[in-house]
């Protein structure tokens, strides 16, 4: 075969007409998968991108390349199917906040048990936004929408600890009117060999609109986000004058001004019991971790299967159907 | 070898049997099991005809002694072809009051009766519920009742190895085979052969065990007690090599055979359900095969994950019993949709709900033919015997790559434990299963996922292949090209031809057998496990001059296209089913026949004496009038 | 009040219909629906018998101008008894090009159509899919199309108010409302204090609304574009105190009222899903009536806390669509099993799998029948109407508690969002419910939970009573005790005594009714939602002098004692459905009768035209012959 | 009424025979069970035990309450229905760490997300046992049963991080042979107000003998358990010569012959950054801890919703079904 011709973000766009309300946080999310998806180094047709229901789910409709729009919450069930069953492409799994933590819980953390090798890209808007407006399980409590109008009585899940909680190899957050940063985050977790989880702050501005402004607003974004790399202290604010430390098993905000830079805790990726700390920084004391917050290599559920296959196959032989039909007590009439 | 169940010279020669029903029963821990296969081999080895089905207490370890610990294992072998594993025993093994209380009922007046006097202590007898001692009232008088020490004597015998009481108890069960295997003048090779391969590991086991069943076999030789020993010559059987086969063991080789045979890789997800774990168990041994298995988190995400590795190429399959079915429903109607290979195994148990998990029914049909939301059609085939279950594994997964459509394999819990000699096939005769992806050619033009070819399959194209790529979905497509589409006709259409397309494959069921005449009084129908004991009804109903045939169906979507005829040439129908009248609904709706219904749900197979009564019972109603 | 939609003095008289049938189409950000509920209203309040239907776009906002996004609401209004919201339009309005094109089929020949000229610039007809201007060309001479500069006008109006544009083009809608108004002699003050009420705290948009509803009267005044003005005069109804209702509202009201007048705490467990999320919105709301939403993880969840909440003596409620429903099917084989009072809402949808969400269809009644495992039997109810929705979830409460089993409610999307007048009960005329938990004197003796009454209803003992402390489950019971149970005759007892319960119920079934005579040639046999398109088909049938009756079933399950018989007096039946054929299934495996069936799949409601169709296509069949 | 007679364990005995196998851990547990409810001061009517499927779903049918053996999962949907019903009632789920982990994973993270007021008990063996030994979502990585003769290719959950992760407000551990701890555990959960989640470790001594031999059996249990004290310092040990220090955001363990006293942290039961370090300590580095590893209150699910039931009658007045039937536009005709 020739050198295919670099791929283009054109080369991941579809025919179809994109059916996200105008406006909707979802289209900037599609425009920085599409940028993403060429630089890959990956051929177009070994990519896979499975969703569940919802409008994020709408998803693989709108990506030129192999999809599947399935059932609500069923999404990473099927894409583990998927990459089990072919482990050289690329699945990625588009799914909003209802999809991936009501009614596809399970699946969720036990894929990232499992450490199945996907990518899955939970599309948080804090509401239910297909179904026009009901609570979802990352709805604040007392938040009334369509099905809580007298205000949601439950705690919302950090998707970050529920994700760190079961096990979760990658963890990283992304802003979808912050490209730069997503597509980094989206680069990040392209590499990951295991389940890459990731965070993208969507704002659905017909059902929830401005759920994240508070952060993602141009003017206070450099003091409401912390922006992690590796190896690097954990500082922010507009004029890099706020670090995080340690504080016994708490973390901190110092104001630089008062302290010497090298009392900020350096950022760790590999690091679970920060992450953990990190995962449940919020606005207004902390501001809201970016990027990505744990990535660590552990066997892929796929890999360890491949090994098992190689395994039995060194150790019993190439299976022979003749032997197993044959196999046990026979007798000739 | 000098010890044999052969008879001793001089003795008085045995009665010529055509048949014999025989069970062991006892605890759980009395290996009734393994006893129960060394008999069973062994007769399959004197070439008799032989159906077993082994009978599986519904606890985990129910305390010992008690009923609901006692396990069971029955075998029919026989001098001419046999279809189930008997109805009535003409002799029963019971190897403690509990496992007597819970048989006796099936023993044939003056059945053979060999139980374990050794434990039959006070204790005992309560913890069976027994008030009294049955073995010394009359209660047992109309039996021929053998009471042997089995404990004393086995401990007896293997005196000299000086092992540990508990092991020595634990080679009872072959002192008891010994027993048997002199009663029907077995030769007790093959298990000694057995037991040196199974214990070679541990010597003083294998010493032990080959001890206890000479014992037996001894023991019979020297008392007086059996007068009588019993012969059942060899069947005339189709020539071959042969071995013993099981539902769920013949059902794993089907879906692994057919993974071969197509050059796909065989994906199985599931989900641990009694009584269809055991496939799992079977296929997750054969990773050598390249099988992949995935115990998911539950039935959702195994049918999910099989319809994932089908959209990757695979032959995915998932299986399940009824419970988790219903849970699959869903899914399934996603596959529908998609039109993607997919087969869906249910070893249907005894329901509803939990229901009675380890016994067994067959009242999903419905369920696997409308248990989905809205028009969601798939095909269905249904084994009628453990060996069949290799065949119709084979033909699902066949039919479901060829047509690029979900298929229903319905088995149950007879099918899945019961077994039957199986005539292995040979790998080359098995039916080709011509598997095509498009290749990158077929970009050429524009690719169209949901063109069609004279089946209505769409291309199966699997991610990889350049120029592919393509979307799919659960939301209705236009049909051709696979875009979202919510046009009125074309969602109508595309309705049609999923069902369409189901019904075409009409064209892959064979002509139904009838067994007996074309046209008659009565036409006993059937499908799925009850065909042994339809057929052996049917057989005898004929021997006494009843226009009796028997048909059953092995594909239940679509129906055989000549079953409306063939039940059109009869007076009668009696459709007998192990549920409230299933496939009666469906053919009454059909065919608008009023067809007679034998409808119990007890748990358990028909026995084909049932059978013959609802025959005979069918046979004195008026023929109903036809449309 | 100087504004007026009455005719100036000296106008020429109106012409007279007995009835209209008419369309608000736009884009889903236009307001179409209000536009369309306020003509409802006005028309009801007008005397007029109504049906209305609103038409939502799949997406939630799809792009403005393309035909993705059109929002559509349809009402018919009468001088006489209607059924449907119409078939074929005698006026459309459209404000947008896409609009026109979505909708256009569906006028009549020389109905009037009026369109907002200045949307339909070159960009908005690219949108559309237009190549050339409609309105420029002769593709619409066959209507009487009024080209009006609304969005200009409305501007004009609203000029001293110096509000934003994007406010001000919000009026649009009023000022094609107050058109219709004029069109057809409305009063517009009902509209008018609609706005002031509805818009409260926003006096300026009041005042605009009123500017243009105002302008919109007066611009038909003014200019000689419409000749012709229309008048419907009051329908006879029975008296009364009225509302117009939809499906959904009428359904949960329905619950509301089941709980409160029996005395029970309502929780209604839901997991969103269109169509039947707003049955849990309007729920919610209901937190001062004590009723307990609860919006759970997923469908399998909220069936399962629904099942909870009625062991511990709520009234538990689930509620859903197709999809879910499917997820549901292992929770209600155990609300089955362990005979809890359960109400289990399906509003279907078009399917298989996801389908067409918002779009409506019959197709789950299968499932809802047999989509679980084993033999699994439920109760099921069908609301004929939208305001038939309160009556049957009503009923359906009632049945549940005093039956003390699953009932299962099927409506559809079409009833969901469509409306009706509906003729307000008093609440003290609603049926009663008695419902009885035993106290602690039940005790006495022991307490048996599965001990049944002449309904076979089990006892429904709710924790917190000393005493009364006892244990269910999914596995078999024993009847009486419902201790845990394995023999076989126990289970078939079980599985006859859980159908039976079912069967018993219907004494609970009203005799049938049966729109004309008791015999005839052809009956037309309906259920759930076609019930108007049905009545209206053979009103005209019978018109014509055909002898063609209409019967439809409510309850499916058990069918109606009388049916039988009813269906036998007539020489064919014919069951439309908006599925392939199941209601006929069951009445062709039933009654053996050879039903024909009207099955379409379309996403959308019969028109009466199209049943009218097969009605005499099947006249023109030969009878069958009869079983 | 007059005073009850005080219960007692028999009270909450039934006449079925218990079906577990011979010396199943579940024994223990359910006479654990027994003897911790009469102390409660809850009358024997108001308890409701739930369950899903499995061995140790066998549960309600032993013990003299009200109860509900339900399907596979579904225990703690099911319980929260009943809860919210009634929240008089003291409800308790028994589960298998399949039935609660595997196919129940979802309502197991939603409850406690909710705070919905149950005592959930999980019996962990490790294993499926009902279906006769297949691996289970806490199985080790490695192990052969059935359905993995070639070893399990999956890591496990950690239960408590699973919990904490999905916000769990009560978190403790229990020990089938270890009664009185148990039992301690047991009235701590009792008293707990929202979810109370119990692993109660457990061997199935057919198809997983040995489980947690190695922390159980009574010559290791000081040396390789922690029981945790709120406000006491975690020492450990024979000789109760082992402790446990904080070393930046990871737990050691100091050997208090070269260390004080004072370095060892104290436990603290409201701390979630603690209990998140406790849940991963794991043999040989580290003993299991054991008792109570997290407790804090929260508002639950019912009473919020309870407190919502009654503002919204302040608010709109007791629902009058006349105006809900002739409420917006009606006429007369
Ligand atoms: C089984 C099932 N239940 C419910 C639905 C209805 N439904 C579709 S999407 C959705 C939730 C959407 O929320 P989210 O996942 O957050 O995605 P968003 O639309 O906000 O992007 C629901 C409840 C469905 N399609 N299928
Ligand atoms: C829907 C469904 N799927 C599967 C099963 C089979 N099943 C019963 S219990 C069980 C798992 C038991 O393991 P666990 O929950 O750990 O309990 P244990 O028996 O070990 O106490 C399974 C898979 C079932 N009954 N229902
Ligand atoms: S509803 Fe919200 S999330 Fe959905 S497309 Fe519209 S803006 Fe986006
Ligand atoms: S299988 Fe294991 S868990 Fe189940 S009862 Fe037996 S010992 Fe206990
Ligand atoms: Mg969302
Ligand atoms: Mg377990």
């Amino acid at each position: 075969m020739n050198a295919p011709a670099p791929l283009k973000a054109k080369d991941f766009e579809t025919d179809q007409t994109v059916r996200w309300c105008p406006g909707c946080g979802d289209y900037a999310i599609l425009k920085s998968v599409q940028s993403v998806f060429p630089s890959l180094g990956i051929p177009r047709e070994n990519f896979v991108v499975v969703s569940g229901i919802g409008c994020a789910a709408r998803f693989p409709y709108y990506m030129n390349t192999f999809g599947f729009h399935t059932i609500h919450g069923r999404a990473p069930a099927i894409a583990t199917g998927i990459k089990v069953a072919n482990p050289e492409l690329s699945v990625w799994v588009a799914s909003g906040d209802g999809d991936s933590l009501s009614i596809g819980g399970n699946h969720f953390i036990h894929t990232l048990r499992r450490n199945v090798g996907l990518k899955h890209l939970m599309f948080n808007n804090r509401i239910y936004g297909l179904t026009k407006g009901q609570v979802s399980p990352t709805s604040e409590r007392g938040k009334r929408t369509k099905s809580s109008p007298w205000g949601s009585v439950d705690a919302p899940f950090n998707p970050f600890q529920v994700a760190l909680g079961a096990g979760a190899t990658f963890v990283a957050r992304g802003i979808d009117v912050q490209a730069p940063m997503l597509r980094a985050v989206l680069g990040r977790a392209a590499q990951h060999e295991g389940t890459a989880f990731v965070e993208i702050l969507q704002n659905c501005n017909i059902f929830n609109d401005g759920a994240w402004k508070s952060l993602t607003e141009k003017d206070v974004r450099a003091e409401c986000q912390l922006l992690l790399e590796h190896g690097k202290p954990m500082i922010f604010g507009k004029d890099q004058d706020k670090g995080l430390r340690l504080n016994g098993l708490s973390l901190e905000v110092i104001n630089l001004a008062d302290h010497d830079e090298s009392e900020v805790l350096v950022h760790d990726e590999t690091n679970l019991n920060l992450a953990w700390l990190l995962a449940q920084m919020q606005a207004p004391a902390f501001p809201t971790p970016v990027g990505v917050i744990r990535a660590v290599e552990a066997p892929t559920h796929e890999a360890q299967l491949t090994a098992q296959l190689e395994h039995a196959v060194e150790n019993k032989g190439k299976g022979s159907l003749h032997d197993l039909l044959n196999a046990g007590d026979t007798w000739t009439v | 070898m000098s010890t044999t169940a052969r008879p001793p010279e001089g003795a008085a020669p045995p009665t010529s049997l055509s048949r014999v029903t025989l069970r062991f029963a006892g605890d759980s821990g009395d290996g009734i099991q393994v006893t129960g296969s060394q008999f069973t081999s062994t007769s399959a080895l004197a070439g008799n005809d032989i159906a077993s089905l082994p009978d599986f207490p519904a606890e985990i370890r129910a305390p010992r002694g008690t009923l609901a610990g006692v396990s069971g294992f029955q075998l029919q072998f026989s001098a001419e072809d046999i279809f189930t594993p008997g109805d009535l025993l003409d002799a029963l093994v019971a190897f403690n009051p509990a496992a007597l209380k819970a048989n006796l009922e099936d023993l044939k007046t003056g059945g053979v009766l060999i139980v374990n006097v050794d434990e039959f202590g006070d204790r005992d007898l309560t913890k069976a519920g027994y008030e009294a001692n049955p073995l010394e009232d009359a209660s047992l008088s109309g039996y021929r009742l053998f009471k042997v020490p089995i404990t004393t004597l086995t401990r007896r015998a293997l005196e000299e190895l000086e092992l540990p009481t508990k092991s020595v108890d634990l080679c009872r069960n072959f002192f008891a085979l010994g027993m048997a295997y002199w009663l029907y003048e077995r030769d007790p090779e093959p298990t000694r052969q057995w037991i040196s391969t199974k214990f070679a590991k541990k010597p003083k086991v294998v010493e032990a065990n080959h001890l206890a069943l000479k014992a037996g076999i001894a023991y019979c030789d020297a008392t007086e007690a059996f007068q009588e020993r019993y012969v059942v010559a060899p069947a005339e059987v189709k020539p071959g090599k042969y071995r013993n086969v099981n539902g769920n063991a013949a059902l794993a080789m089907g879906l692994v055979a057919a993974a071969e045979r197509s050059g796909k890789k065989l994906f199985y997800g599931s989900y641990p359900i009694t009584p269809a774990s055991d496939i799992l168990h079977e296929l997750s041994a054969c990773r050598h095969f390249g099988v992949t298995t995935f115990q998911a988190e539950d039935e959702i995400a195994a049918v999910a994950a099989a319809i994932g590795a089908s959209f990757a190429g695979n032959l995915g399959v998932t299986g399940t019993s009824g419970p988790g079915m219903a849970l699959k429903a869903e899914a399934m109607g996603l596959a529908v949709t998609a039109e993607l290979p997919l087969v869906i195994v249910d070893i249907q148990r005894g329901g509803p709900s939990t229901g009675l998990p380890t016994k067994t029914e067959q009242a999903d049909l419905l369920q696997a033919l409308y248990g989905r939301n809205s028009e969601s059609p798939v095909a269905i085939l249904a084994p009628a015997t453990p060996a069949d279950c290799f065949h119709l594994a084979y033909e699902a997964c066949r039919l479901s790559m060829q047509h690029v459509v979900p298929v229903v394999l319905l088995s149950d819990g007879y099918l899945a434990n019961g077994a039957e000699p199986w005539l292995i096939p040979k790998v080359e005769e098995l039916p080709d299963i011509d598997i095509q992806h498009p290749g990158p050619e077929a970009a050429e033009g524009g690719f169209h996922p949901y063109a069609r070819d004279e089946k209505l399959a769409r291309p199966w194209a699997i991610p990889g292949v350049a120029g592919l790529e393509h979307r799919i979905g659960g939301i209705e497509k236009a049909n051709v090209t696979g875009h979202v589409n919510y046009d009125p006709n074309n969602h109508h259409e595309m309705c049609l031809l999923r069902q369409e397309k189901v019904d075409r494959m009409v064209d892959q069921v064979p002509a139904t057998e009838l067994y007996g005449d074309a046209e008659g009084e009565l036409l006993v129908l059937g499908w799925g496990s009850t065909w042994g004991a339809l057929r052996s009804a049917v057989m005898q109903a004929q021997d006494e001059g009843q226009k009796v045939s028997h048909a059953h169906v092995r594909s239940l979507s679509p129906l055989p296209a000549d079953l409306g005829d063939l039940l059109g040439a009869f007076e009668r129908v009696l459709i007998p089913e192990i549920n409230l009248g299933q496939l009666s609904m469906l053919v009454r709706a059909r065919f608008l026949i009023d067809a007679f219904g034998l409808n119990e749900v007890r748990g358990k197979p028909y026995t084909s004496t049932r059978v013959y009564q609802a025959i005979c019972d069918t046979l004195e109603q008026p023929a109903p009038g036809r449309a």
